[in-house]
């Protein structure tokens, strides 16, 4: 069954593929639609019937395809593993995967790459499973690598314009970055266990072996993988230029699935995590970092896909002071909320910019909540639900995050993770109200009409940002924190008394309502977009500069390195030394040739000089004495 | 009587030859062809005595009571002059298109070529050293004469005028060093020298060591050996190609021959004498003989300051010698085998291509030779390739026995620079093929092989130069290189 | 009487040819400064003949005496030749050979 | 028939080389005799990887005296290492002829008939002036290609590669020679047979010094940094078969080089250049990615993206435990068949627009989705994804590279950054972005697509099925060498 989940996306995706490059000119919209969705619907339900199994008590279900390699101790198979942690993973992943593939049949409908896309699309869905259900680090990293590939295609799927290829290759580098740390991290992993086995179940039974120092060492690194696939700090720059891609790949990619592969990665290593809890504050810090810093940033932002991308960091950000503070439950949790609201946002967003002729400024909008009312009423839901009201989903995910950041004792963290919750509420309903509640920027608009693919998964996602916190509602609202007890991942146990969950709990509603108040106040009627008139707003505009700061820290030198080696290492030292030994060569022969002067006694002088040297020669050789 | 002159026959018949030619070359009447048939009658008809003649009188002496010992008999001496022969029928064969197009061509120029074959036979059979010192002289004037045989053309004399005053000045030095040796010795025949050097422990051999370095004089000098190499260039660029072709590869193998017989055997045990003094000198060949080459810009140039480090690997192996290489005299032999074939070829081509046009060959008029004549070009380049020592060719088995030879005496160095110098070779070569294959020439008329005894026997030496490098003993009725190596071992056994 | 000045003269023809070849310009120069060398090389055989007592080293002598010819033959030809077509015997004018590389 | 299988390999495209040359063949007879040996040879060699035995060790031996005066034999024989090598040519060849089918130069077929024997021959040899005699012979057609067909400098840089490349034959003749002495002098008879070379006990300064000297000319093949100022001017000119050989198996050959006669005959002392190498190798690998960050023809760039990935290959082959060893193998052929796939790309690219600058294409995507798949895949195999074999090979190396030490196995695991900083700028800049000319380009062809195919699919298999081809070389690689 798991084999089928994993290759069927592969193997739509080629089929497609084939197809598309057979006649790149040829409209087959039903073909490729029904070929991409349809394989997305079987797995869909081959996955939510392995949840059930699972559910009823099944145990962890292993599969093998094939061997992968085998050399030496270095015996990788094509295995797939489903335990509660993937299950859980695999089965959001393709339900909301599924829905987003309907959603784009109808947002790319008129687009000529449509059968590209779609096998992109597919390619992407293969890869995560991959990712997710793989067996062993070295299938995970293949997956996780991929998921890399089909980011950077979907990212530049508009490639006549050079930005968006930009982007992409910045994606897609920043990730090989973090890449660069998992494959070293994998690596001296699989040097420290090597000889005995190297699937996960076999690296947790050993996990003894190795020292802590070495175990400090490959989570760290590990962990560098995730910072590039999450999007945290410091490798978190490609996440807002990815929105460059179709808002469907935003969607899933960008925001419910890809980026949260870094949590997940954690989580698979738990055990591995548990053993350094060093390293667990320092992921916990980043993510702590990430989710105020990125928080900030959006609160400055106007493009509506780019508030987005950097409430995805943000919120990314408190799922890894979740794993990293050892609550991996709660990690998870939280990136199964969030796939739901974070893709109705940006599904909404998308069904906004279809709407608008493909325009992004959220200043430019205003007052479409007559006109696009499911669209405004979802999109409100999930703006609740990432705000951390309650009863929607966000609240319980974020609510146990905050709970054990304060229960840890880490209260800096706790406090930057309670005044991010404020300013998530800020910023997002400062983009909500742009849109909906403002005095329209223009007189006269004709809005694009939606179709019903685009606007019904959005019901459906509402749906479902509404409920999917009730799976982990815990102890202290009467519930019994199912997911966590599914999931049996090594938590940390968290000992507050209901009363101060309560009390957090209703600071945190209270910031949110707060912020949510606030960007009424300035935004709800008339809303202006930020002028970099500051010094201080200047720097938040402009992202602080990192960009600019790596082009110049990185780019830069390499390029003039580059150049340098062009034109002076391999040009002047390489060449040069082989050149004037060939010129000193032949500067020698010059001055040889001058001896051949034409002249006949010249040549009879050499002969005299080379038989008086003889003669020396033999005098001194013979012992004569003159 | 008549069966102790069996083996002077080859003799006999190239010196009836000269003197038929001679008398003949007076009549006006008589084609050139019919004079180079001629020739190559009397060469064919010594190859011939020679052949049925080889290995029946090893060590014998010719009418002893005539001339005593001076001159031998072995198989040394006869496998040398079958190299002669077979030299002196390719100069012919190659040249006959060059010769028909120059009209200042007549019967004494096969005369004269027939009496320098004659010299230099005697030379490989001389053990005498006034002997070897005439026959020296006999192929050395014909030699001169015919450097300057296009009287009409200026730079001929002169290089006719260079090489006799710098020749005869390396002459007079043979005959000092034969002089100081007989006022030791009291004998200038080989034997006694040998005899001599043998019961002379106590004795004081000083004369014999300088008049043996005198000796060896005259035979660095006529092998074009640094510091006494200034003549090759102009010369060789002086003379007609047929003629240069002939020194370049028929004479120097007949240089090798006295050489090889008066250092192998009769002053083998004073070797060490001369030891760092020969190392020397073939480093300053290798390295002055590639300074020449690489600055030339007309082929023939080139291929004679090339000649003069293919001189430098043979005094690597005569070096080799002197510290009891086994394999160098044979690798000496087969080297000058390869040398001979490589450069009577590509001389070969030169005088084709002379005989088409009057220009003289420089590197840029080789440009779109390929285009022009692909079958030469091919041609060429296998003779280049061979001369670079490239392998797949007989050109670098020649150069793979004298460096082994050189490791196996012990002389690293030596034999690093005769490696180096042959990577410099690899340039001035490879221009060529270069010139040949890379660029367009102006007149891209593709013309069709002509097909007669130049190019024929050219491409004759082509397959030669190929089926010596690649030539194996799985074919063991077509004797390759192995077969080769064997005889020139058997040959200097018979010393 | 030793023998001993003799071999000094020879020495000093001999030493005289060499210098003679190398430094002079008049090819006929060059030619005698050759003859001297040779005849000196034939002056020490006639003396060793004497001191060896041994008639060989006079034939040798007198065989190289027709050698000499010979060159002398050669030599003088092409000196004639060359001044007939230069009109000069100047060995430093003849370097059309070095000219082109 | 197993017997003379190699040699039949070797020999067929030079016999039929010179019976078209003797015939003197149309053109038409010509290419339909260069495609039927190809053929014939890749049949060949099909029937060879069936009969082999990966835990036979050297096998299809063929010993035949050559010059027996010199000891020097005709000795051919087969293992794993070579097979690899082997089986990238016999599949190459046919798809280059596919590729070049339009060429109407003679020549150029002559060349390429004798290439393949050269580069076959250099594979399967076992003796040492036998192998030589190969080595040297490939330059051969290489220099007439280059200088002949090829652009921009050509003449030059003909001359430049050929002198290079015959610097180091040469170190290495000399060290063969030294070698063959030794033997001579130790047993009495001369013989440059590997095996019986091998058996020589060296003092360890004189071994310091033959081994250098074969170091010295497959240093130049490969290139390491410092030795490789002929590879990027020559990759330049040369016509696209000739790169494709160049890169796909010339430059391996050089590794091959090591693995074979380094480890063979010297493996001790091999050792004591490890440090050096691996230092070169590692500053290899990110001197020539950075090199080709701002390369502007495409053929250079890629050049120096060969020279960084066979940096990463030698330096597999000196860190010596099986990972390494695994890695460096498979690097060779599945990087041969990316760099092969694209440099014809590069070919192509070059016949549609007459320029593989990158300044002047852009935009190729719309015009031209297969061409742009193909491009890129090709491209995206050079940067080492996974999926494609390149990321297996790599893996390996990285892997081997942190068991050998920590310090090595971070700088060998930056080429996964060190690749992708020149392509993804050059993908961008070539097929995407607007485009610069308004000119309607034609998409691949059949043709085209046909000969680039196999090698797609073979990168694919490498990619995803590793363990189809490992089994073939497990037992060599742990057998040590």
């Amino acid at each position: 069954m798991l084999n089928i989940i994993v290759t069927l996306p592969f193997l739509s995706s080629l089929l497609i593929a084939l197809i598309y490059l057979g006649n790149t000119n040829a409209k087959r919209f039903v073909l490729y639609t029904s070929l991409g969705i349809g394989s997305l619907v079987i797995i869909t339900t081959l996955s939510l019937m392995s949840l059930y199994d699972m559910m009823q008590g099944a145990a962890t279900i292993h599969t093998k395809l094939f061997e992968w390699i085998h050399l030496g101790d270095f015996q990788i198979e094509v295995a797939f593993m489903a335990d509660r942690l993937s299950i859980i993973m695999i089965s959001f992943i393709t339900f909301i995967g599924t829905l987003i593939h309907i959603y784009a049949a109808g947002y790319m409908k008129d687009d000529a790459g449509y059968g590209k896309f779609f096998s992109y699309f597919n390619l992407f869905m293969g890869s995560m499973l991959l990712l997710v259900l793989a067996d062993n680090p070295i299938m995970m990293f293949v997956g996780w690598e991929l998921v890399g590939l089909s980011s950077y295609l979907l990212i530049g799927f508009y490639h006549q314009d050079a930005a968006n290829i930009k982007a992409a290759n910045k994606a897609f580098m920043l990730n090989r970055v973090g890449d660069f740390g998992f494959i070293m991290g994998l690596s001296i992993l699989f040097i420290s266990l090597e000889g005995h086995g190297f699937s996960f179940d076999a690296i947790k039974a050993n996990i003894a072996l190795i020292d802590y120092q070495t175990l400090t060492l490959i989570g760290l690194l590990l962990f560098v993988g995730a910072m590039g696939k999450s999007a945290q700090i410091p490798l978190y720059v490609w996440l807002p230029d990815a929105m460059a891609g179709p808002t469907p790949v935003s969607a899933l990619i960008h925001a419910a699935t890809m980026v949260t592969a870094g949590v997940y990665m954690v989580a698979r290593f738990s055990f591995l995590y548990i053993q350094i809890p060093d390293i667990g504050l320092f992921i916990a810090s980043i993510g702590a970092f990430s989710a105020l810093f990125a928080a900030i940033i959006a609160s400055y932002q106007s493009d509506i896909k780019k508030i987005l991308a950097y409430s995805t960091m943000s919120q990314l950000g408190y799922m890894f002071i979740a794993v990293g503070l050892e609550s991996y439950s709660s990690g998870i949790f939280h990136v199964f909320t969030h796939a739901f609201f974070k893709a109705l946002l940006f599904m909404g967003a998308g069904a906004v910019i279809i709407a608008m002729h493909h325009e992004q400024n959220i200043f430019k909008m205003g007052a479409l909540r007559g006109e696009l009312k499911l669209t405004y009423i979802t999109m409100f839901i999930a703006t609740l639900a990432i705000s951390g009201i309650p009863p929607f989903a966000g609240f319980f995910s974020k609510d146990a995050i905050l709970v054990t950041a304060f229960a840890s004792g880490h209260y800096a963290i706790w406090t930057i993770g309670t005044l991010t919750a404020g300013l998530t509420a800020f910023y997002m309903f400062r983009m909500l109200f742009s849109v909906f509640h403002a005095r329209k920027s223009k007189a006269q608009r004709v809005l694009h009409p939606l179709p019903k693919c685009m606007t019904y998964p959005l019901i459906i996602l509402a749906i479902g940002s509404t409920f999917a916190g009730f799976v982990g509602v815990n102890g202290a609202y009467g519930g019994e924190n199912f997911i966590a007890h599914f999931l049996q991942l090594p938590d940390i146990s968290v000992h507050l008394s209901h009363s101060s969950e309560y009390m957090l709990a209703l600071l945190n509603v209270s910031l949110a309502l707060f912020g949510m108040t606030l960007a009424y106040k300035l935004y709800g009627h008339r809303a202006k977009e930020a002028q970099p008139d500051t010094l201080f707003k200047k720097v938040i505009i402009n992202k602080f500069y990192i960009d600019a700061l790596y082009e110049t820290l990185f780019m830069k030198p390499l390029l003039s390195l580059s150049r340098f080696i062009a034109t002076t290492v391999d040009m002047k030292i390489f060449d040069g030394f082989l050149n004037y030994s060939i010129l000193f060569y032949r500067v020698l022969a010059g001055q040889f040739i001058r001896l051949q002067n034409g002249k006949v006694r010249a040549y009879a002088l050499y002969f005299l000089l080379g038989v008086s040297a003889m003669s020396l020669f033999l005098i001194y050789k013979l012992g004569v004495n003159l | 009587m008549i069966l102790t002159l069996l083996p002077a026959l080859p003799f006999l018949s190239i010196l009836l030859g000269a003197f038929v030619l001679m008398l003949l070359s007076h009549k006006k009447s008589i084609s050139l062809e019919s004079f180079n048939v001629t020739a190559l009658f009397f060469l064919t008809l010594a190859l011939f005595f020679e052949l049925i003649t080889f290995g029946l009188h090893s060590g014998d002496y010719l009418y002893p009571s005539i001339f005593k010992n001076f001159f031998i008999f072995d198989e040394f001496a006869a496998i040398f002059d079958v190299m002669f022969l077979i030299g002196t029928i390719f100069t012919l064969l190659v040249n006959s298109d060059y010769l028909k197009s120059r009209n200042y061509f007549s019967g004494e120029y096969f005369a004269l070529l027939l009496f320098s074959l004659f010299g230099m036979l005697m030379l490989s059979h001389a053990h005498e050293l006034l002997t070897a010192f005439i026959a020296l002289e006999i192929a050395s004037l014909s030699v001169y004469a015919l450097v300057g045989y296009h009287k009409s053309k200026k730079v001929s004399s002169e290089a006719m005028m260079k090489y006799m005053v710098l020749g005869s000045l390396a002459g007079v030095f043979f005959i000092l060093g034969t002089a100081l040796i007989y006022a030791l010795v009291g004998s200038t025949t080989l034997e006694s020298i040998a005899l001599y050097l043998h019961n002379a422990e106590e004795k004081d051999i000083t004369l014999l060591v300088v008049g043996g370095s005198f000796l060896m004089v005259t035979i660095l000098f006529k092998i074009g050996a640094v510091p006494f190499h200034s003549w090759v260039v102009d010369v060789y660029h002086g003379a007609p190609y047929p003629i240069t072709m002939y020194m370049a590869s028929t004479f120097k193998i007949a240089i090798f021959a006295i050489a090889l017989r008066l250092y192998l055997v009769d002053f083998a045990t004073i070797n060490s004498f001369w030891l760092e003094m020969l190392q020397i000198v073939t480093i300053l060949t290798l390295i002055g003989g590639s300074f020449l080459a690489i600055s030339q810009t007309l082929v023939k140039r080139m291929l004679a300051g090339s000649s003069i480090v293919h001189s430098g690997y043979l005094l690597i192996g005569l070096s080799s010698i002197g510290l009891g290489s086994d394999i160098a005299a044979p690798a000496i032999m087969f080297y000058l085998i390869a040398y001979f074939l490589s450069a009577v070829g590509s001389f070969g081509i030169l005088s084709f291509i002379a005989s088409q046009s009057r220009r003289q060959m420089s590197y840029d008029d080789f440009k779109g030779f390929a285009n022009r004549r692909p079958y030469m070009a091919l041609m060429m380049t296998i003779f280049m390739l061979s001369l670079a020592g490239f392998p797949s060719t007989i050109g670098f088995l020649g150069k793979f026995y004298i460096f082994s030879a050189a490791i196996e005496s012990g002389q690293i160095l030596l034999a690093g620079l005769g490696i180096f110098t042959a990577f410099v070779s690899v340039y001035y070569y490879f221009k060529l093929i270069a010139m040949m294959y890379f660029y367009e020439s102006q007149t891209d008329k593709q013309k069709s092989f002509p097909l007669n005894v130049s190019t024929l026997s050219i491409a004759l030496i082509a397959l030669l130069v190929i089926w010596g490098g690649i030539g194996t003993s799985l074919l063991s009725f077509i004797p390759g290189a192995d077969g080769f190596i064997d005889l020139a071992k058997q040959a200097i056994n018979s010393l | 009487m030793s023998a001993d000045p003799f071999f000094l003269l020879v020495a000093i023809l001999f030493s005289i040819g060499l210098i003679g070849v190398a430094s002079r310009k008049n090819l006929f120069v060059v030619y005698m400064s050759i003859e001297l060398m040779l005849s000196s090389v034939n002056l020490l055989l006639a003396i060793l003949s004497q001191v060896l007592g041994d008639a060989n080293a006079s034939v040798i002598a007198l065989l190289l005496i027709a050698v000499i010819a010979a060159e002398a033959a050669l030599f003088l030809a092409i000196i004639t030749h060359l001044y007939r077509e230069n009109r000069t015997l100047d060995s430093d004018r003849f370097k059309n050979l070095s000219k082109v590389r | 028939m197993n017997y003379h299988i190699l040699s039949s390999i070797i020999f067929l495209p030079l016999l039929m080389a010179i019976l078209l040359g003797v015939m003197r063949a149309p053109l038409k007879v010509l290419k339909a005799g260069a495609i039927l040996s190809s053929l014939t040879t890749l049949l060949l060699v099909v029937r060879v990887i069936i009969d082999f035995n990966p835990k036979g060790g050297m096998q299809f031996m063929q010993n035949l005296p050559w010059i027996q005066n010199a000891g020097i034999t005709y000795s051919v024989g087969l293992d794993a290492l070579s097979l690899v090598l082997l089986t990238l040519i016999a599949l190459l060849m046919p798809l280059l002829y596919l590729y070049m089918l339009k060429e109407h130069r003679k020549g150029y077929w002559y060349n390429m008939l004798l290439l393949q024997t050269g580069v076959t021959g250099a594979v399967l040899s076992l003796d040492l002036i036998l192998f030589y005699l190969f080595w040297e012979t490939m330059l051969l057609p290489i220099f007439v290609m280059i200088g002949k067909y090829g652009n921009g400098l050509r003449q030059y840089n003909s001359m430049k590669i050929v002198l290079m490349t015959i610097l180091g034959s040469m170190s290495m003749l000399f060290s063969i020679l030294y070698m063959g002495y030794i033997y001579f002098e130790t047993t009495g008879a001369w013989s440059f047979s590997l095996y019986d070379l091998a058996t020589i006990d060296l003092s360890t300064k004189s071994s310091i010094w033959l081994t250098a000297g074969f170091l010295l000319a497959f240093a130049i093949k490969i290139p390491l940094v410092g030795f490789h100022t002929w590879m990027a001017p020559a990759y330049g000119s040369a016509p696209t078969p000739a790169v494709v050989i160049m890169s796909a198996i010339m430059a391996k050959l050089g590794v091959y080089g090591i693995w074979r006669f380094g480890y063979g005959l010297f493996g001790g002392t091999l050792h004591y250049y490890t440090p050096t190498i691996i230092t070169l190798a590692l500053i290899g690998l990110l001197y020539y990615a950075i090199r080709a960050i701002t390369e502007k023809n495409l053929r250079k760039m890629f050049a120096y993206s060969s020279g960084s990935h066979l940096s990463l290959i030698a330096l597999g082959i000196f860190l010596s435990n099986i990972y390494a060893w695994g890695g460096s193998l498979y690097f060779i052929a599945t990087h041969a068949l990316a760099s092969a796939g694209m440099f014809m790309m590069i070919g192509i690219t070059y016949n549609r627009f007459r320029s593989v600058n990158i300044e002047q294409l852009g935009g190729i995507a719309q015009k031209a989705p297969i061409f742009t798949f193909f491009f890129a895949f090709f491209a995206l195999c050079i940067a080492g994804l996974p999926g494609t074999g390149g990321f297996v090979a790599e893996l390996l190396i990285i892997i081997g590279a942190f068991k050998s030490s920590f310090l090595v196995g971070i700088l060998s695991a930056t080429t996964m950054l060190s690749a992708m900083l020149y392509i993804f700028w050059m993908l961008q800049r070539t097929l995407f972005g607007a485009s610069h000319n308004e000119t309607k380009i034609a998409d691949l062809t059949l043709k085209e697509i046909a000969m680039l195919t196999p090698l797609v699919v073979l990168l694919l298999l490498t990619g995803i099925m590793p363990s189809l081809f490992i089994p073939y070389l497990e037992p060599q690689l742990l057998g040590g060498f």
